[in-house]
């Protein structure tokens, strides 16, 4: 089956469940996107994680003037992110249609759009198709803020398009130099393909201001700090189902595009400011801490918490090391599953605080719910990472990539662990503990709040139980996005031929790949 | 009277190759004819049969346009240069027209000009613009930038009992003609530095008589580029556009937003590509300069509007500093990126500047704030308005991004990064407003929508459901057919471009390598 | 079966016990006891069963090994889900099994009236399968997994009624502290991967003495990291103060956890990381002068403590800090006996301690009870029993445990026989506030509960209320149940505590200095290669005579002083305090640890935080980063705007002065 | 005379047209400036036309004189349009658009 | 010879150019400005351009300044001479550095014809003959086009400037007003009366809002903002 069905299928199926009488569109939206959950199943089951290049490729020209190709592949850094993906926008649509929403066709038209948006970009194999993706994820969000939100969303979904969009246009800026420099100094045809890119040589300074402006579009999708300045009022107001796959997978689209583009493509420039970012994610982390620390707001507890797993996915991304890396690429995957619980637990809190999502407003909710109580608290503990969730393995790669290749960054960023102990338990404690809060009305989890929450829950737990799973398909491809950047300094300054690594690793892959296609 | 006749006799006219000319006759034809039936007295004649003869002119034009594709000739002694550069704007021209006498079918404008009038007049401009685009001498390009602008003056001014319609045609016309002034004199300078009306000639003499950095030649590229610069609204000669754009009838802003802009590009390419190329290195910063102006100038002006005409305004400010780029770089890449922006800029123009008309023939305003509801009330108009405002921003999936993509790599490709970072630096800034826009469509103020949060909200809320949106057009309410199919469409191809941008980018490179002698 | 199939089973009993019990928690509430009893005592006869399938296999092959699947197995990390089962794993198993059935025992009746009967079955159950897992884990992430899963339930059992602030409070306290340990383990770890590359507890252990040269740096740093680790869960200064605030949680969880069981999981670490530890000597002198201070300081607060359970729980960390400071010292035996014997009489303790609570109606504090001693027999002779093996009176267990600690550091010498004597130190206050609080409780004039327990009834407060805030209890959600029971009415209650009584009693008699070294030799395959344990460094059995005698004298003495200040010359204690105002205020603020820790961590945290949150945040990047930019580009437009006058002639002006700088840029370019 | 001479004098007048319509508020008058910016144009060709001998530049200026005429014409009506309007003739109190 | 009669023209011409610029009553700068461009066929003469300056005599003095002249008598030609801001300073300042920068182009060439008396001159250059031979031959195109210029500003007069029908039958009240006496001066034209300062009257006289049907609303802005001027005008 091509990847093609998979990415597209969810705006097409958005289009016929549009179709459909107004009132039946959520449900049949939500049943349909299990159709591509399965189809994504379907390629995990089919995945070979021993090979480190694509496989499933789709590899058509698409714009022949420009070498850019429509190309899309699986390999060892997407396949967990595609399916997470596809698990996520089936449960925010199922807790949707559970809902009472306005202008249902829209909405749900959104929602097909961004899930194709982020699966292609999750997918996409040229810098072209990947920069365009990564943009056209925004524009659904744009709506879902902007029409669906609550509070000041028009003013909060124009800050939060604005920021990102200036991050992926300097993105574009640098994807389009990456293409035309490459072919300008290599004499070889405009090919944006990664792959094409990959194995060619890119002068050092040029690949400094491109790799720049990749992070730029990276860091600010996160987002992380100093350019987290749109995510409190965007995820204060965008609607739950929205937050839940936006700080769920979407902010791993950027994260995921640190491993998938800018270090294999930029290897030197990825070297080069290392230390940069890995004071920037530093950084996060402590600030992130610090503001979860003292917001009483509870979204922006689970917001700045997200800020500051970001800090610790681009630490384990930027360690250079293959345990940072696939550190990172387990934590991504963790953090979109808990995330998107936090947000759901929290709605389901906010239902029974009368509608407010302050910790003013809380308290005491568990004696009515205790399986309500029990779900926030797995979350909980998830989110700060226990020993024993996925998130610990998740935090303990990364920590020591970083370790072993920064000792004291590593060292200090674990102030970020202690830190989320105590403003998540504060955050349980503050909703579900002490006394009952003025407008509490408590009442057990419902079903139709279970539907999203619970299944989430039990992918926290089954990942708990067997992190493995998360590792196990990535290990060759993190080591072939790692490898040329680990090497960045040592041959820049033995002056050895350009990238002897990726040469034969993108020799391999396209050998395989020619083998999976067919 | 018989040496007369004998001197009549040795002269011999120049050979006239009537296939290339057949789309500018056919336009002068056409306007003729739409004058005459104008005076025709039956009301069906005037406001029926005028605007669809010109929408027959329009088509035959731009079939023998597509025609004479990939057939270059320099034609009535050097005066005209056919080429598929000047095809593919007269092209441009004639959609614009096309879309804009379907706009004005039915609105105030014609009927207050008079039909004939109006159309006549409107053909002319098309006539000029195609003659600019494929001027090939200094005359000529003056006869055809006035042809072009005269009769857009009066357009301007159509709506006669308006105020702001005046206003904008006087404002138009005076600067207008400050600026032709200009261009007369820098034309003058560059004749006398060169002792050349046509193109090839002057190119010819730059290169030989060591005139590059003659003052004469200098100051006359000097007044050009300024002469040029304000047809094409370049900062700072660009003030009069947001006025004269507010103020002139919505069809004819829609028209001169996307046509002049595609002549005034056509000929900066034509003049500075071909008979100043070899001055390139003086030339070239300068213009680039006035590109960057341009854009943040532009850009940050439409950010506090209200009327949404003139946001455009400002908008189409910034996108010919854009389009200049094409212009600095001077490759045949340039030249085929600044084509293809001003293809894509003609797709998201027309749509959105019809999707106002509608607005306005509806609610009577323009205001941005006047967009509210639109959602509800005509999903169709509303999605294109919003797929033109994102292909304006330059939102992947649209045509704007593969215009701006285009410019980009050409402007790194002649090394001009600098200018690139400020393309985009533009664009962020675009987004501003361009958001606000779809912000006003969609997003009713705070307190009116239903929000989702974490309440289920009861059941039976659902009575004042939404019309289908992104649905089939017919499901809208239609009051102004033409004027919905026209957004419609070209928010269409605004898409469908963008998707698929192959065959534009195979049109833009035939247009760039029609101008010999760039790299 | 083999002796790791029977420690899958230890593990598989109180993980089946707490989802049966949570996924049941509405059908079969008051089931629950019985499963969580049921399960932990099944966890037990596996013990045994490991115990006994191990003891049938030869010395050299006790330690095995087993794995159920790749746990996190990448890119050279090699955790896998493991358990290692040898003598020292196996006797912790045993401990904990055998203490915690007790406890279980008890808890059915304690917590029979309460709401969340279910729910506290569940985490209790869940604490044993945690602290299982930390003991039996193979490798470091299992240990690190094991310890934060009973810090977890710690949590949750310390924020049991979780009405109660004070509650929540200490819960998160207790939680955040072991975080900090957690992170200790974790960087001490990474500390030994990066030479090891194995966080396999045999695989670091063989490569160890390669790879690290003695006292090398990674090494010492990551055994002081080990440390921090232990000092956390362990309640070592300056990480101690969690465990004080830790009593508002139930009475048996104060028992099971921070008794018997967790708080030891320190201990259990040096031990269990004795190789590491032996080649860090540095570490290990680190671990035992902060567990001889933690001795000293815990028994000087809980001197003038006037809560019952916090008495009891200072006591506790002053008795691990005698377990630290062994098991520092390389003691490793002496360590984990005192441990052992530690849980059966600190659980004993605690229990009785429950008991009198329940008969003064959930008040917690010694200044209103008093006679006791009629009202309440049973339970009098399990704090007697109790306290006596804690002071280290003979022939009870602690006299023999404690001594034997005392003795190998005295025998080691140098600074170790400083500690040892400072130990001695210890004994005398632990006889003291032993003796104080047993006999404020149960001497005296009978308190008006006391009084009525005597006539058959148990007291009841009228409205519930937080024992240390004085605030009325939640009480429109139930618990803590409105019931208090006491010992001597509740046979579970009886049983447990008596079987415990037992324990303390003999417990001792496992090893006895020239007579049995039943516990030194089972572990003795265990510690096979550790120098520290050879029986050069034992002490002769002589010198532990001498040092069980003078450690009894000790132990006497405090009781004897107790007994002169609070049975026979009352007032005494007031007057002490009015002579000592600043050393009792000192003791009373329990060393002001609690005020320099706000004063360092907490405060600035959130300062910092609110200083983030609101200057930071809101200048640099709203203001700054964000705001700059904006606003420039505001006024930007704001000029572009009001330059657009309207005014025609502005327009042409601008036109011409754009045109006179168009010109003179060509002009100065030319030529 | 010199040529040079000519063509100062059409630089001249070219900028006190211009001059003209930056001061002028009638646009009648603003017109007439631009007619003898025009004009000044003209010169210079017609200058040109004689320097290089070559009559380009005179039909140059004969045509620009043509669009001097529309321009003009063009610009009566609209005066005459504004002036029916009852609109004030003068391009200073004409600023409805602006901002 | 020459050189007195260029210098003749040429002060005429500056001295036609400033009293354009400078004269208040515009019937007077048309008359400035006919004088200029008299002076300005003079040099045309001078420089060999005889068409040249013939069209300027025959057409620019003689037909396009009648144009002029109707106009002002139309519209009122009494003005001020520049508004009381910093243009009136600038705008003089402007053209001088742009004059000075064109001279400095014009002049500061190194072509040697800008210092010479011009070409050799052939005979019959810039005679009628040469000239109609050229827009017959080379310059076809742009002598066709030119006389589809002349059409285009024809047709934009009279679009600009006709009088309109219709106005009455839409609005009869409107209508009964134009046909009211007009003040003196104001033209003569009926629906001159303009559409601003007879909602004026019309406001005045019905106190209140008035339905203008298909009037655009942005009329009824124009008229509100700028009532201070209609009523001035009015007797």
């Amino acid at each position: 089956m091509s990847l093609s069905i998979l990415i597209w299928l969810p705006l097409v199926l958005a289009l016929l469940a549009t179709q459909l009488p107004a009132r039946h569109i959520g449900r049949a939206s939500a049943l349909l996107s299990l159709i591509p959950l399965a189809i994504a199943i379907d390629f995990m089951a089919r995945f070979k994680p021993s090979v480190s290049g694509l496989q499933f490729v789709t590899d058509k020209l698409w714009i022949s003037s420009l070498g850019i190709h429509y190309k899309l592949g699986i390999n060892g850094l997407n396949v967990a992110l595609i399916l997470l993906t596809t698990v996520l926008f089936s449960i925010s649509l199922a807790w949707s249609s559970q809902r009472e929403i306005s202008r249902p066709r829209q909405y749900y038209f959104h929602f097909g759009l961004a899930q194709s948006a982020v699966l292609g970009a999750f997918t996409a194999q040229d810098l072209i198709l990947f920069v365009a993706f990564f943009d056209l994820m925004l524009i659904p969000f744009y709506f879902l803020v902007g029409s669906w939100g609550s509070g000041e969303r028009v003013r909060a979904t124009i800050k939060m398009v604005i920021y990102t969009a200036v991050g992926s246009f300097l993105m574009l800026a640098a994807a389009i130099a990456a293409g035309i420099l490459v072919a300008h100094q290599n004499g070889t045809p405009l090919n944006f393909s990664f792959s094409a890119i990959a194995h060619l040589r890119l002068s050092y300074t040029d690949q400094d201001w491109i790799f720049l402006g990749f992070a730029a579009a990276f860091l600010v999708k996160m987002p992380l700090t100093p350019f987290h300045g749109w995510l409190a009022d965007a995820y204060k107001s965008m609607p739950i189902p929205a937050v839940a796959v936006f700080s769920g997978v979407v902010s791993k689209v950027a994260a995921y595009g640190f491993l998938q583009v800018a270090l294999p493509l930029f290897p030197h420039a990825a070297h080069h400011f290392q230390m940069l970012m890995l004071l920037i994610a530093l950084l996060s982390i402590l600030w992130a801490t610090a503001m979860a620390f003292t917001t009483r707001d509870a979204r922006l507890v689970i917001a700045y918490s997200s800020v500051a797993q970001m800090g610790f996915i681009v630490l384990g991304i930027f360690s250079l090391k293959a345990t940072g890396g696939q550190g990172a690429l387990l934590q991504m995957l963790n953090h979109g599953v808990v995330t998107a619980a936090a947000f759901f637990v929290l709605a389901a809190v906010a239902a029974r605080a009368g509608g407010s999502e302050s910790m003013d407003d809380m308290g005491g909710i568990a004696f009515r719910a205790p399986v309500l109580a029990t779900f926030f608290l797995i979350v909980t503990f998830a989110n700060l990472a226990m020993p024993g969730s996925s998130n610990f393995i998740g935090e303990f790669m990364i920590l020591l990539g970083a370790f072993s290749s920064h000792m004291w960054i590593a060292i200090v960023a674990t102030l970020g662990v202690v830190g989320a102990a105590f403003y998540a338990l504060r955050l349980f404690i503050g909703a579900m503990h002490n006394r009952v809060g003025g407008r509490v009305q408590s009442f057990e989890l419902n079903r139709i709040e279970a539907l999203a929450i619970a299944p989430l829950v039990l992918i926290i737990l089954a990942l708990a139980l067997y992190p493995q799973f998360g590792l196990s398909k990535s290990q060759a491809s993190v080591r072939a996005a790692l490898a040329p950047a680990t090497l960045g300094g040592s041959y820049a300054a033995a002056g050895k031929p350009h990238r002897v690594y990726t040469h034969t690793a993108a020799a391999a892959s396209a050998s395989t790949s020619n083998s999976a296609s067919r | 009277m018989n040496s007369l006749l004998i001197a009549a006799a040795h002269i011999k006219g120049p050979h006239i190759d009537w296939a290339s000319l057949s789309p500018v006759v056919v336009l002068a034809v056409g306007a003729l004819v739409a004058l005459l039936v104008g005076l025709l007295r039956g009301a069906v004649a005037r406001q029926q049969v005028v605007p669809a003869l010109s929408l027959v002119t329009l088509l035959a034009a731009g079939a023998l346009e597509i025609w004479r594709f990939g057939h270059p000739a320099t034609i009535i002694h050097g005066a005209l240069r056919i080429d598929d550069l000047a095809l593919l704007i007269d092209l441009i021209c004639t959609v614009s027209a096309f879309a804009a006498v379907l706009l004005a079918w039915r609105s105030e404008a014609p009927r207050d000009a008079g039909h004939g009038e109006f159309h006549g007049l409107l053909l002319f401009s098309v006539m000029g613009m195609a003659i600019l685009a494929s001027s090939q001498d200094v005359i000529t390009l003056f006869v055809g930038l006035e042809l072009l602008s005269i009769p857009l003056y009066i357009l301007c001014a159509a709506e006669y009992r308006r105020e702001g319609s005046l206003e904008s045609g006087l404002k138009y016309l005076i600067i207008g003609s400050v600026g032709s002034a200009t261009l007369v004199y820098g034309l003058a300078m560059i004749y006398g530095a060169s002792g050349q009306t046509g193109f090839a000639g002057i190119a010819h003499a730059v290169a030989t008589h060591n005139l590059l950095g003659d003052p004469l030649l200098l100051g006359g590229i000097a007044l050009v580029v300024v002469g040029f610069a304000f047809k094409a609204s370049v900062a700072p000669f660009h003030q009069w556009t947001p006025d004269v754009y507010e103020g002139a009838p919505t069809p004819i802003t829609a028209f001169m937003a996307t046509a002049t802009k595609a002549a005034a590009l056509a000929i900066f390419l034509r003049f500075f590509d071909v008979a100043l190329i070899a001055d390139k290195t003086t030339w070239s910063p300068m213009i680039a300069a006035l590109a960057a102006i341009t854009i943040v100038v532009g850009n940050v002006g439409a950010l506090g509007q209200t009327s949404l005409k003139r946001l455009l305004g400002f908008s189409g400010v910034a996108q010919a500093g854009y389009m200049l780029s094409g212009v600095v770089v001077a490759t045949h890449l340039g030249v085929s990126a600044t084509v293809l922006y001003l293809w894509a800029y003609l797709g998201m123009n027309v749509a959105a500047f019809a999707v106002v008309h509608a607005n306005q023939l509806e609610t009577g305003t323009d205001r941005i704030s006047a967009l509210q509801g639109l959602g509800k009330r005509s999903p169709a108009l509303a999605w294109s308005l919003t797929v033109a405002m994102l292909a304006l921003a330059g939102i992947p999936g649209t045509i704007g991004f593969i215009g701006k993509f285009q410019l980009i790599h050409a402007l790194v490709s002649g090394n001009h990064s600098w200018l690139a970072i400020v393309l985009v630096v533009g664009a962020m800034i675009s987004l501003g407003y361009y958001l606000k826009v779809v912000a006003a469509i969609w997003m009713s103020p705070a307190g009116s929508a239903s929000e989702i949060s974490g309440v289920p909200v009861p059941a039976g809320a659902a009575a004042g459901l939404a019309p289908i949106a992104g649905g089939a057009p017919e499901a809208d309410r239609l009051p102004y057919p033409e004027v919905v199919f026209v957004a419609v469409v070209f928010a269409a191809l605004c898409i469908i471009f963008g998707i698929l941008p192959q065959p534009l980018f195979h049109l833009a490179s035939h247009a760039g390598s029609a101008l010999r002698g760039l790299l | 079966m083999s002796p790791t199939t029977w420690g899958w089973l230890v593990l598989l009993f109180p993980l089946l016990g707490t989802v049966t019990i949570g996924v049941g928690y509405k059908r079969w509430t008051r089931a629950a006891g019985v499963i969580g009893t049921g399960a932990i005592a099944l966890s037990f006869v596996s013990a045994v069963g490991a115990l006994l399938s191990l003891l049938s296999r030869p010395e050299h092959g006790r330690e095995l090994v087993s794995s159920l699947w790749n746990y996190a197995s990448s890119a050279g990390v090699d955790a896998k889900l493991q358990i290692l089962v040898d003598p020292v794993s196996v006797f912790m198993i045993l401990v904990v099994t055998g203490v915690s059935t007790l406890i279980h025992l008890y808890s059915t009746s304690y917590m029979k009236s309460d709401e969340g009967y279910a729910r506290y079955f569940a985490y209790l159950n869940f604490f044993v399968l945690s602290m299982l897992v930390l003991v039996l884990g193979g490798n470091f992430v299992m240990l690190i997994v094991g310890w934060a899963f009973v810090g977890a339930a710690s949590y949750l059992l310390i924020s049991f009624w979780y009405r109660r602030n004070t509650a929540t409070g200490a819960g998160i306290k207790a939680f955040v502290i072991n975080v900090l340990g957690d992170v200790g383990l974790v960087l001490g770890t990474f500390f030994i991967f990066r030479h090891t590359h194995t966080v396999s507890y045999l695989g670091s252990f063989r490569a160890a003495p390669h790879v690290f040269h003695t006292d090398s740096t990674d090494l010492v740093a990551g055994c002081l990291l080990f440390l921090v680790g232990a000092f956390a869960k362990s309640a070592q200064l300056p990480l101690h103060t969690w465990l004080a605030d830790a009593m508002e949680g139930p009475t048996p969880v104060s028992s099971l956890i921070h008794a018997a069981t967790m708080v030891t999981a320190g201990v259990y670490l040096i031990v269990r990381l004795h190789p590491l530890f032996q080649l860090a000597p540095t570490a290990g002198e680190v671990g035992a002068i902060i567990g001889c201070a933690t001795l000293l300081v815990a028994g000087t607060i809980a001197l003038v403590v006037t809560d019952l359970k916090r008495v009891i729980a200072y006591s506790t960390m002053s008795q691990i800090g005698y377990m630290i400071l062994g098991a520092s010292a390389g003691a490793y035996s002496a360590a984990l006996f005192h441990l052992m014997t530690h849980a059966f009489f600190k659980a004993l303790l605690f229990m009785a301690a429950g008991s009198i609570i329940g008969a003064m109606a959930g008040d917690q504090s010694l200044d209103r009870m008093s006679g006791f001693r009629k009202a309440l027999p049973f339970t009098f002779a399990c704090f007697i029993v109790g306290g006596l093996a804690l002071s280290g009176i003979p022939p009870f267990s602690g006299w023999l445990s404690k001594d034997a600690i005392i003795a190998y550091l005295n025998n080691r010498g140098g600074i170790y026989e400083v500690l040892g004597i400072l130990g001695y130190v210890g004994a005398l206050l632990t006889g003291l506030y032993t003796f104080r609080m047993i006999f404020r409780a149960f001497w005296g004039e009978p308190s008006p509960e006391a009084r009525e327990l005597e006539h058959g009834h148990l007291a009841h407060a009228h409205t519930p209320r937080n024992p240390v805030t004085g605030e009325e209890e939640d009480n429109q959600v139930g618990f803590p149940g409105p019931e208090h029971v006491i010992a001597e009415r509740e046979w579970p209650m009886k049983v447990a505590m008596g079987t415990l009584a037992v324990l303390a009693v003999v417990g001792g008699a496992l090893q006895i200095p020239g007579v049995d070294h039943v516990i030194q030799n089972f572990l003795s395959p265990a510690l096979a290669n550790a120098p520290l344990a050879s029986a050069a460094h034992e002490p002769s059995s002589g010198a532990a005579w001498a040092g069980l005698i003078v450690g009894a004298v000790i132990g006497l003495i405090g009781i004897s002083i107790a007994h002169r200040i609070y049975v026979a010359r009352p007032g005494t204690a007031t007057r002490l305090q009015q002579s000592f105002p600043a050393v009792h205020g000192f003791l009373m603020h329990k060393w002001y640890f609690d005020e320099l820790i706000d004063l360092l961590v907490v405060r600035p945290a959130l300062t910092l935080g609110t200083f983030a949150l609101g200057v930071l945040d809101r200048i640099v990047v709203t203001g700054g980063v964000t705001g700059g930019v904006t606003s420039v580009v505001r006024s930007g437009g704001a000029g572009v705007r009001r330059a657009q006058t309207g005014l025609l002639r502005y327009y042409a002006a601008a036109l011409i002065l754009g045109l006179s700088l168009v010109v003179l840029y060509f002009l100065i370019s030319s030529t | 005379m010199t040529l040079g001479w000519y063509l100062a004098v059409s630089a001249v007048i070219f900028c006190i047209g211009v001059g003209g319509v930056l001061v002028r508020r009638n646009p009648l008058v603003i017109l007439l400036c631009l007619e003898l910016m025009l004009n000044a144009g003209n010169l210079a060709l017609v200058t040109f036309a004689r320097m290089h001998g070559g009559e380009a530049g005179q039909i140059f200026a004969l045509i620009v004189m043509v669009v001097a005429a529309c321009e003009v014409t063009v610009g009566l009506g609209l005066i005459v349009a504004i002036s029916r309007g009852n609109l004030p003739v003068d391009v200073d109190k004409l600023h409805e658009l602006n901002g | 010879m020459s050189e007195v009669l260029f210098f003749l023209a040429a002060i005429a011409a500056i001295i036609g150019a400033v009293g354009v610029v400078t004269l208040r009553n515009a019937f007077y700068a048309v008359l400035a400005l006919v004088c200029h461009l008299v002076s300005l066929a003079a040099l045309f003469l001078l420089l060999r351009a005889e068409f040249v300056a013939a069209a300027q005599v025959v057409v620019y003095a003689g037909a396009v300044m009648v144009l002029y002249v109707f106009v002002v008598a139309y519209v009122g030609g009494g003005e001020e001479v520049a508004a009381g801001n910093g243009l009136r300073f600038l705008g003089p300042l402007f053209a001088l550095a742009l004059a000075i920068e064109l001279c400095i182009a014009l002049l500061g060439s190194a072509l040697s014809g800008i210092n010479s008396q011009g070409a050799h001159y052939v005979l019959g250059f810039g005679t009628p003959a040469h000239i109609g031979r050229l827009f017959l031959t080379d310059y076809l195109f742009a002598f066709e086009l030119a006389s589809l210029l002349l059409l285009v500003a024809a047709v934009g007069a009279i679009v600009l400037a006709r009088r309109r029908r219709g106005l009455e039958d839409e609005n009869p009240a409107l209508a009964a007003l134009i046909a009211q006496p007009r003040p003196a001066y104001t033209g003569t034209m009926a629906e001159g009366a303009g559409v601003r300062q007879v909602l004026q009257a019309l406001e005045e006289t019905h106190g209140g809002v008035i339905e203008l049907g298909a009037q655009p609303p942005k009329l009824a802005v124009g008229a509100e903002r700028s009532g201070d001027e209609a009523q001035e005008q009015l007797p």
